[in-house]
């Protein structure tokens, strides 16, 4: 597998691994493609995402891509944390092993999911977000290099 | 960070110096096509039959049951394909387990499509088959039994003796991928009735792209490659001589230092299995705690994820695997794990460390000494883990 | 006698230094299975894609249209076997040539008995086939035409361009057999309308063992190895990557030297063709005259036997061949000799002089020298020289 020093860099030192214990959302989502699991806190003050805490039981892909997207969700709004993407955390990370592209839905999904948690809790709508699934890979139908 | 601590010889291994140095004259001095008259092909041609030889001492076979191929696939690939169109007539059965390694599971899915039945039979939680059950399984149809020697991710070692008694008592051809097996363990093939044999040659101190088969005398089968007339017709290609005596070298090799070489490796592996399972909470120990390979250790820790555990023992030099090297593109979780009934998350977090050769005990003291705290580190990360460690507090 | 002058380089050729030298390293430093993940691994994953990228470039493909397999042979089998399985539902018709080697013909008799037509397209005295004829013998369920772009006996360089013409206008792919054309020829698969292609290391200072087969983008076809995800799952088996490492690097270098190289052995095989046919009566050149492999001499000399000529001349330090080096075990009379029109006896007379980089202009004196005393010594023994002597007289 070749991960590009940008992931390796956030795998073997994570950022923002953890909990938070008053979170305003948790989001736990798996990836049936791989059995692979992530759990994102958030604390959310005033529409605007103060922390971001993670745990990832999965491949060095899904531990860089957690470690990125809580980094790149710090400090923003809702509305501009939904811009996270996948396709931004893989960017930020200079890419990732076409394999390896699905690990990264599992970060942008755990956000989503966080998010909607958040939402139902304090009764507020989310434009633009969809409640969460089960199984990441359903949403992202892959390229996968056969 | 450079590999210093090379514990992956299941996936494969380094040439070794002795086989290196006598295939090196094969390349540019005896380089002469097997198959011509002239004195310079003399060479290969004696090359070619003395490798035979060897190879064929190896395993207690005759030198002119072996045919060489390019390794340990191409051979199982031969070995059903082959049995099974030249017997097409007799039957259309044939079985096989759960756990063979994908160069048998593929072309067994293949034969499938081709109109054969193939029964994949199931293995207890140590890996192995049972032989009642395998007698069961047996129709008037079957035609060949393919069984593997010894497993490349858990190292089980099948009842391979009793095997091929039922098999020729039932009248049924035998098959076995030794391609881990070769050079590791002892290896009769009439003791033991084995009719066809796979090896190859790169897991054994040979190079890659060379291995072989060996079809006992008399035994109906089609070539996989046609063409030119090499190997008694049944598989064709110019003779890849610096493969062939490096295989035949290896064989000879690790046949010679197998008595010496097994105990030392059986005294590591333990020392390995026992301290990781002693020193790691929620660690169990995959495979048979005996009838294992010499230096197979291969270990699942609850709560992590195998790929993780990889990058970590990497950086730290240390080369492994989890699940076979052949199929860590893939994304499933091993087969053969989840044959012997692991769940998913726990067959995920599988480190396979094997050991050859050239490990040594200090490096098996500086595995013990790190893992438990790439473990911890990656526990700590981990989602699943938070609830149990919750759970104890 | 050992060998000084090996004229022989159609059968294979020795390795090139610059090949052994760069392989070198793969065999006990960077030994790591190109399936893994850890550092040392990664040296046999980026050797596996730079040689990819090298063979690729060689024949104006794309890096992801080539796989590496064992050899010429390995590649013909599954270029044919591996579309008509592809293809069956399509069509069951082949149109190959009557000249391709064993390697084709004996695979295409395999497919004949599982129940595809196999059109062996004839030849005219020079070898090569008509375009007319070719396109007569396309049928509605016709899937594959495979004609080898240059013979291995005779040197006859087939209109490779105008048959991808023809086939890609009928809508059917076209494989073309070019191991004794990659490196000596200059090749573009796309100017060349080529949809798979073999090649063959051994006969470009590779080593044996090696080989490759170009597939196009978007091409259908089953693989002839299962196993393992190798080669996007269209070749199981652990990578051969120090044979892969020569391949790509002797690919490399023979392109880069083509044009040089070219020029020099046309004109020693040319001095040498017209040398022996001005000294020695009663010979005559095979194959075409200026269409063919820039190192091939292919002459038959009428009244004599074949390996009695390998003899003497072996005793001389001259290694030479008679017909292909492949089925020299076998005693039939060339099937591409016959299919030229030689009559039996002729065909028997037939010696093959293949050149390549080692061979120097001294030594094509040297033969010259030579050659009319060891025809005369086999003729003065000849009871059918006998006959003609005795007309002349
Ligand atoms: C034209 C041609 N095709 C195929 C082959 C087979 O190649 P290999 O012997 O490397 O399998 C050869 C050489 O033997 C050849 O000359
Ligand atoms: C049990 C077993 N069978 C077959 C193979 C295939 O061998 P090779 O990769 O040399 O073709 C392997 C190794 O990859 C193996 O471990
Ligand atoms: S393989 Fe499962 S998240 Fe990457
Ligand atoms: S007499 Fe020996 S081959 Fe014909």
């Amino acid at each position: 597998m070749e991960y590009s020093e940008k992931v390796m860099d956030h795998f073997m030192n994570p950022r923002n691994v953890g909990v938070i214990e008053d979170a305003s959302g948790v989001g736990q989502v798996g990836n049936a493609k791989c059995g692979d699991i992530m759990k994102v806190y958030l604390k959310i003050e005033d529409g605007r995402i103060e922390d971001a805490k993670f745990k990832t039981f999965g491949c060095g892909a899904a531990v860089a891509t957690s470690s990125m997207a809580t980094e790149l969700v710090k400090g923003k709004t809702i509305q501009e944390a939904l811009e996270v993407t996948n396709k931004a955390v893989m960017e930020a990370l200079d890419g990732l092993p076409p394999v390896k592209v699905h690990c990264s839905c599992l970060a942008e999904e755990a956000l989503h999911a966080a998010l909607w948690d958040y939402a139902e809790k304090n009764g507020v709508k989310i434009e633009g977000l969809k409640p969460p699934v089960d199984d990441v890979d359903e949403l992202h139908h892959m390229e996968n290099e056969e | 960070m450079a590999t210093k601590i090379y514990m992956d010889n299941a996936a494969t291994t380094p040439v070794r110096d002795e086989v290196l140095d006598t295939i090196l004259p094969y390349f540019k001095e005896f380089y002469g096509n097997a198959s011509s008259v002239y004195s310079i092909a003399k060479e290969s041609k004696k090359a070619l039959e003395k490798a035979r030889e060897q190879v064929a001492k190896g395993i207690g076979a005759k030198a002119e049951e072996i045919y060489f191929t390019a390794g340990g696939s191409e051979s199982d690939n031969m070995a059903l394909r082959g049995v099974a169109e030249a017997l097409a007539k007799k039957g259309n059965h044939i079985i096989t387990t759960k756990i063979e390694h994908h160069a048998i599971l593929h072309t067994g899915e293949y034969l499938e499509k081709q109109g054969c039945e193939v029964t994949y039979l199931p293995v207890d939680e140590f890996g192995k088959i049972s032989l009642e059950e395998l007698e069961k399984s047996i129709r008037p149809e079957t035609i060949l039994i393919s069984v593997m020697f010894a497993n490349n991710e858990i190292g089980t070692i099948q009842p391979i003796a009793e095997i091929g008694k039922l098999a020729h008592e039932k009248g049924i051809l035998f098959h076995t991928d030794a391609v881990q097996a070769v050079g590791h363990v002892a290896i009769d093939v009439n003791e033991m009735n084995i009719d066809l044999l796979s090896m190859s040659g790169h897991k054994l101190g040979a190079p890659k792209g060379i291995g072989a088969i060996y079809i006992r005398k008399g035994i109906p089968i089609l070539p996989l490659i046609f063409g030119g007339a090499q190997e008694k017709k049944k598989r064709a290609g110019t003779e890849n001589i610096p493969g062939i005596v490096g295989l035949g070298k290896a064989v000879e090799l690790a046949v010679s230092e197998m008595e010496t070489e097994t105990k030392r490796l059986i005294h590591l592996r333990d020392k390995l299995i026992n301290g990781i399972l002693e020193k790691v909470p929620h660690s169990r120990l995959n495979g048979h705690p005996t009838d294992r390979l010499p230096g197979n250790c291969n270990i699942s820790f609850g709560y992590i994820e195998g790929e993780s555990m990889l990058l970590l023992l990497d950086a730290m030099g240390v080369a492994a695997s989890s699940g076979s090297a052949c199929t860590s593109g893939s994304l499933d979780p091993s087969h053969v794990l989840m044959a012997i009934g692991l769940p998913h998350e726990i067959a995920h977090g599988s480190l396979r460390l094997t050991l050859d050769r050239g490990n040594t005990e200090e490096e098996v003291d500086f595995i013990l000494e790190k893992i438990p705290d790439v473990v911890q580190k990656l526990r700590d990360m981990s989602p699943l883990y938070e609830e149990v460690a919750n759970k104890k507090a």
